[in-house]
């Protein structure tokens, strides 16, 4: 027996052009917005399109980018890490101490500041999903604890609050080839952060939308009892995601420490908002199940160029946060504007 | 369609089965088992515990008591992936579905199709999109784009994409808990021959409904639940359509109620 | 103030055995580079001396009176405040006195430290070190500087800037960078090189963003001089490479040394150090020519 | 029970009525009435527009087309307040229940009793808990306890409770988006007792479901959407309950389909 | 016609002992863990419970606390608000720069101030609903804007970036009774703020529990569709909810500004987070329509405790940070723990 049905299709879809399924893609706000800001500063400022102003803005962006995506990834997993901005420090303060202090290997260090940081990622996402404490709590915890050690800590080992000469420990040049170099592309010093940045933007887009992965990350941000019913392996996508992170972390303490050779205590207090921000306006949704990998990395080029910009502007520097607000607002109300035209709902 | 003298061996079994909520206790006592090629109805008030009883079948919930049994093995679900792994495929009272994906995603999450191998094993979405649209289309849900988000479906048309996904999926029991509430008169029944189809292919059906007239055609067995307890396990020849209304509606008040409704 | 709970003689060898205990409540944040060798200082003079110590620090005028009272509360032998905002302490250093605890006053706060009732004051004022960068920078014959803060709002640091502004004798303008970001501070400064060749001079404040500084000098093609204050290792590194002019230092050890041994030698012997007038702890400038012998003791941390 | 030959002044009335969510048109060209003393079934299949049809009506979605009439008046609700103070009070599918407060406060939302009068005006929660108590006792829901939080109930108590609260608060009109579907045999025929004491009362009362047998009895005119247009809009005279089911079945084939259930 | 009903009680509910009902506040785990760490310091520290330590505690949480609850009322209403922090300075250097600089009469000055603030919570929320953004992000950019507009504005008008000369304005005095002053209480020395913060929480308490306005801020932290489909009406209740959130943010400022007499351009910079960490640790749900007033004031009093009694323990104070990252832990999982036993789903 068949039920017989007719498919056929009614009056009932008012339109349906190809472009307007593209333009409901999550970070197309982020993308005019991104273009806005870009035409603005090249338009107002002498030295924003300049290929030193170019490599400049593209650096700034890079670094916040690369903790952007990774904390996009985990948003739209429905989790937060705020101990992200500490855990840069932290692996940074990790390869200083043991080599300057210790004078141990540093490919070994490299390797043992990875290892604890994945530690901290597997250990936030183990209370998160055992105690069921939203991980914003949990990870504001890990973030104080981080914060704490890495100044007493570092204090403790050192007898100052930042790691000094880095770059006499034996191999830190040949690091630097992965870590902290630069090469000319165009006439441009491009750094090889990024170099990171696009390419892991690209492999999170890859593995969000064309990998089972990536299914079950949406799933769990959306709605994991849901997930947990199908059959989706909640705690080991979260572990995944938290490990990431912490992974993500560590690529950029060792970007940071080999750019500038040397870390201090504070490194990466307060950054952590940022790589939200720069999630949010790359259309992520704070409660999770949506978002984009290249949202986020276009949120995190609207910052870095703004960031960049006003200085290029010359702007009185006092005001920088209160720029930055505004343009937060701006970026975030473009964004807005952008999707309700495609017809999206928010 | 009578029940067969031997009963079929049973794939799943709770005996004694209990569940609490805290302070609250749903499910006490309660034991019922279905077999391959089985329909088993489960019926009951409202709050008589009947989403509480098939979430324990599903791994959703683990029992705080009694034994439950999955061909012939005790098992005590912690989760619903083990269940599923058994081929033990449910449909929720409140679907299971993630409301910002795309139907198709909602459809094969969990058991994704996938092409290549290695680093480069990738979602078949073509193939995902095509299957769905397919499948929904055999229900008489005719979606005009398997990419919109499921949560923008109405409340019927989602119920039918979990239940054509369960139905796609499930090995050896499916279990569907109040699968035709919110369908219309043609996808109800389409959901009923369905699971007629499933129990003629030799799976096990548990079947929760409060629509005795959706319940008897396709039931073999009807537990019927009555504030967390068991009215007791029939089969279809020891009831009939009306004494089984009537043990649901809780008296004959019923007969009276017809006339009510007329009077002006 | 005297707790008097202790047997007497700790050990032998010392002056006086007597138990002493001191607090420093600081405006300083904890990790900031400056602070901590203040706060190492002061703690070495308790290790040396046979003193407890405790250190507290905070920014914020409400938070830094709590904590002052909070260690008015556990009763010590002496107080040390530093003072960037003095209005903000003065209820709290005032009630010390009222405890009858011995106060003094380090780093800035100088001119209401006696006012307050403070025994003397040690250290020197922001603003004057700033001043010294000034004069040491208009030698230079800079023109157009950049003074870069590392932390937005710092009184401490814009103080610095004021007073370095106050004496060079060109143009200053403020750039502000984030110290938890050292490479986009970094950025930061380039780009501000960037968008104005005619900087010639860069000054910081802290001694992560001098090394940043340092190369965003290079890597903007600018061939801008540098200072800063404070000393690092690797800031006396650059300072003989010749990649930067000088630092200033405040020598901030010796801003948390010298008023726990006052303090102590107070308890122990009724010495009141200072006659009422302040200790310089400054000025000290490290160039090319001490550079090399500064360097050993920044490794330790103490400079 | 039969139509009067004078229908009565209608109360709500749409004509030509439309939405459209984006690029999906739910609803076009829709007219329908509903008079006081009136029950108007709206029918339909999954997705016809049923409930784009209700919450244009309740004010919970601005119409997009066409006008709608209450008491007489244009409208265009903005929000469901507007709705509620003509005295229009609408049980959602959805159930519009906050899942974490207590069961009494749900029901009183947006009406709180209160006692004392100026800045010691404070919530009358004693008489607030009784009344919720005994307005559920009265459709047969017992609860253990009216402070629990309402997200803790069965799918059926919580219906119960939406449906409860309407027709404790329906003034003029009372709409009921499937208050039935989720409940069970004896709570539905409460349910269509409370429709038919409405009516009686001199209500309005739009009424939707997929049940015939429950549409049929208690309804005065059929309101038939199919793919969000109108299939006509019956009396019950012009039409009998055969007719009907076989118009929301969309044909013929459920006869088929009754016989297929039982083969095996 | 009735429908009869049996409504006799079955031995479906295994317990339900009346203090198990008292149990189920979201408020008691906090008071656990406010309990268990007085005990902690009262017994490892000497100054803790001397009276001067009490009121040293005290007054440390009730600044937090006044907050905490405003927070918490928002955050069970489903709201963020980022800007909380910088609001205490904003209105500390509004009065600050209107009276010592411009002269104005210090009443004045004060509800100038107020009108501010309560402009900037309007403003807030207004964004928040028209646009539906969600509002962590909104306030995060009004947090940035003024804490950049605090710090130029006030260097512009001062040249530095803090007031002084506070308390030779006429009318301080007076004021400072209101905002600033102290009495003894049974030997203890108690800020006038301690009041406020009692009586706050006692009112917000009562709004919370026994008044319409709310019955509905939980409906619309809780549900907001059905909150509006019932009438309920949403925007005014948020909009009271960022008003009164922004009217703290006042309190506070004045409490601050009379009591040490001046106030820093970058007051109040990061305490947001404090806020909604005492709210969190107090029982409130992140995620909005749970929660409590006393949970709140809970929180802070915990926070505050252990603030001060790190001080008293005399630990080193680079750990700082860390500790309370261990303690934050701590108190929300007594808290779970508690929830839990009382047999709540958590
Ligand atoms: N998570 C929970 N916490 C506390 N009590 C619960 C929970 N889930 C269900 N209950 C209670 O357990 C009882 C049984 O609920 P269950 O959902 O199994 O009923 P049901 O038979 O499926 O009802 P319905 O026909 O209305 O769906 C109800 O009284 C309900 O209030
Ligand atoms: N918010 C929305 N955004 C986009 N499309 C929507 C939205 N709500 C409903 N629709 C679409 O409008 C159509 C009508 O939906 P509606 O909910 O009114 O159907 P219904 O008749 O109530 O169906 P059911 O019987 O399944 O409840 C459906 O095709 C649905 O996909
Ligand atoms: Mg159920
Ligand atoms: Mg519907």
């Amino acid at each position: 027996m068949t039920v017989v049905v007719e498919a056929e299709f009614t009056d009932r879809l008012k339109r349906s052009h190809p472009l307007l399924t593209l333009l409901r893609r999550p970070e197309v706000g982020a993308l005019v917005a991104a273009v806005a800001i870009f035409l603005f500063f090249s338009f107002f400022t002498q030295a924003f399109l300049t290929p030193a102003g170019v490599s400049t803005w593209l650096y700034s962006a890079s670094l916040f980018g690369i903790m952007a995506v990774a904390v996009a990834l985990l948003m739209i997993g429905g989790e937060f890490d705020l101990s992200a901005g500490a855990m840069t420090g932290t692996t940074g303060l990790i390869v200083g101490v043991v080599t300057t202090q210790w004078g141990l290997n540093l490919a070994l260090a490299l390797v043992l500041a990875l290892a604890v940081a994945l530690a901290i990622g597997a250990a936030n996402a183990f209370v998160v999903m055992k105690t069921g404490l939203p991980s914003f709590i949990v990870t504001l915890a890990t973030f104080f604890i981080l914060q704490g050690c890495n100044l007493a800590v570092t204090k403790l080992v050192t007898g100052s609050v930042a790691i000094q000469g880095m770059n006499a420990v034996p191999g830190f040049q040949q690091a630097k080839v992965f870590f902290g170099s630069s090469f000319p592309v165009l006439g441009l010093e491009v750094k090889v952060s990024i170099v990171w940045w696009i390419a892991l933007t690209a492999l999170a887009t890859w593995v969000l939308l064309r990998t089972r992965p990536g299914n079950w990350v949406f799933a769990v941000g959306g709605e994991v009892t849901s997930a947990r019913q199908v059959g989706v392996p909640v705690f080991r996508v979260k572990l995944g995601l938290f490990m990431t992170t912490a992974g993500a972390g560590w690529l950029v303490g060792m970007l940071q420490l080999f750019d500038v050779s040397t870390v201090q205590a504070t490194t990466g207090v307060g950054q952590e908002f940022i790589y939200i921000i720069c999630a949010v306006v790359g259309g992520c949704l704070l409660t999770g199940g949506y978002g984009s990998a290249i949202g986020a990395a276009l949120g995190a080029l609207i910052y870095g160029m703004a960031l960049q910009g006003i200085v290029f502007a010359q702007w009185d520097n006092n005001w920088l946060k209160a720029f930055l607000g505004g343009m937060l607002l701006l970026a975030v109300l473009v964004n807005l504007l952008v999707r309700r035209q495609a017809g999206m709902r928010s | 369609m009578t029940p067969a003298p031997s009963r079929p061996e049973p794939i799943l079994e709770v005996r004694d089965i209990g569940k609490a909520y805290g302070a609250v206790r749903a499910l006490q006592g309660v034991s019922a088992s279905v077999g391959a090629g089985e329909v088993l109805c489960v019926l009951g008030d409202n709050g008589a515990g009947k989403s509480t009883f098939i979430k324990i079948l599903a791994g959703a919930h683990p029992h705080s008591e009694g034994t439950l049994l999955a061909f012939g093995a005790e098992r005590r679900f912690m989760h619903p992936r083990e269940a599923l792994d058994l081929g033990i495929a449910t449909v929720y009272q409140d679907l299971a579905v993630v409301g910002l994906m795309p139907v198709w995603r909602n459809f094969f999450l969990g058991a994704e199709l996938t092409r290549g191998r290695g680093p480069l094993r990738r979602l078949d979405a073509a193939r995902m999109r095509a299957t769905t649209k397919h499948e929904l289309a055999r229900m008489g849900i005719d979606l005009r784009d398997v990419d919109q988000p499921i949560g923008t479906l109405s409340g019927g048309e989602r119920q039918s994409v979990a239940i054509a996904r369960a139905v796609y999926f499930g090995a050896k029991v499916v279990i569907l808990d109040e699968p035709t509430s919110a369908l219309g008169v043609k996808q109800a029944g389409v959901v009923l021959s369905y699971i007629a189809r499933a129990r003629d292919r030799g799976l096990g059906v548990v079947f929760i409904t409060h629509n005795p007239h959706h319940a008897y055609p396709v039931g073999d067995r009807f537990l019927l639940l009555q504030r967390g307890r068991s009215l007791g396990d029939f089969a279809k020849s020891e009831i009939t359509i009306d004494e089984m209304t009537a043990l649901m509606a809780g008296g004959a008040e019923l007969e009276a109620l017809a006339h009510e409704l007329e009077r002006r | 103030g005297c707790t008097g709970t202790g047997t007497g003689s700790g050990d032998g060898g010392s002056p006086a055995g007597e138990p002493v205990t001191i607090a420093v409540v600081t405006h300083g944040t904890a990790g900031d580079a400056f602070w901590d060798v203040v706060k190492s200082g002061a703690e070495q003079a308790g290790t040396d001396l046979g003193a407890t110590v405790t250190y507290q620090g905070d920014g914020d005028p409400v938070k830094q009176s709590q904590l002052i009272e909070a260690a008015i509360a556990t009763d010590p032998d002496g107080l040390i405040v530093s003072m960037a905002n003095p209005d903000g302490v003065r209820g709290a250093v005032e009630k010390a006195v009222a405890a009858g605890i011995p106060v003094i006053t380090i780093n800035s706060g100088l001119e209401k430290s006696r006012e307050f009732g403070a025994q003397t004051h040690i250290g020197q004022s922001e603003f004057i070190a700033g001043q010294g960068a000034g004069e040491k920078l208009a030698e230079a014959g800079v023109s157009n500087v950049i003074c870069v803060i590392h932390e937005a709002g710092n009184s401490g640091l814009e103080e610095r800037c004021a007073g370095a502004a106050d004496t060079v004798g060109a143009t200053v303008s403020n750039v502000q960078v984030d110290v938890a970001n050292l490479a986009d501070a970094q950025n930061t400064i380039k780009s501000k090189l960037l968008a104005d060749p005619s900087i010639d001079a860069v000054l910081t404040l802290q001694t992560g963003v001098a090394v940043a500084a340092s190369q965003a000098v290079d890597e903007a093609g600018s061939s801008a001089t540098l200072a800063t204050f404070d000393v690092s290792a690797d800031v006396t590194r650059l300072i003989l490479d010749g990649g930067m002019l000088f630092a200033v230092d405040q020598q901030p050890y010796s801003q948390g040394y010298l008023p726990v041994s006052f303090l102590t030698l107070q308890k122990r012997n009724g010495d009141v150090v200072g006659g009422g007038l302040p200790v310089y702890s400054g000025p000290g400038f490290v160039t090319k020519e001490n550079a090399a012998e500064v360097a050993t003791f920044a490794e330790n941390g103490t400079r």
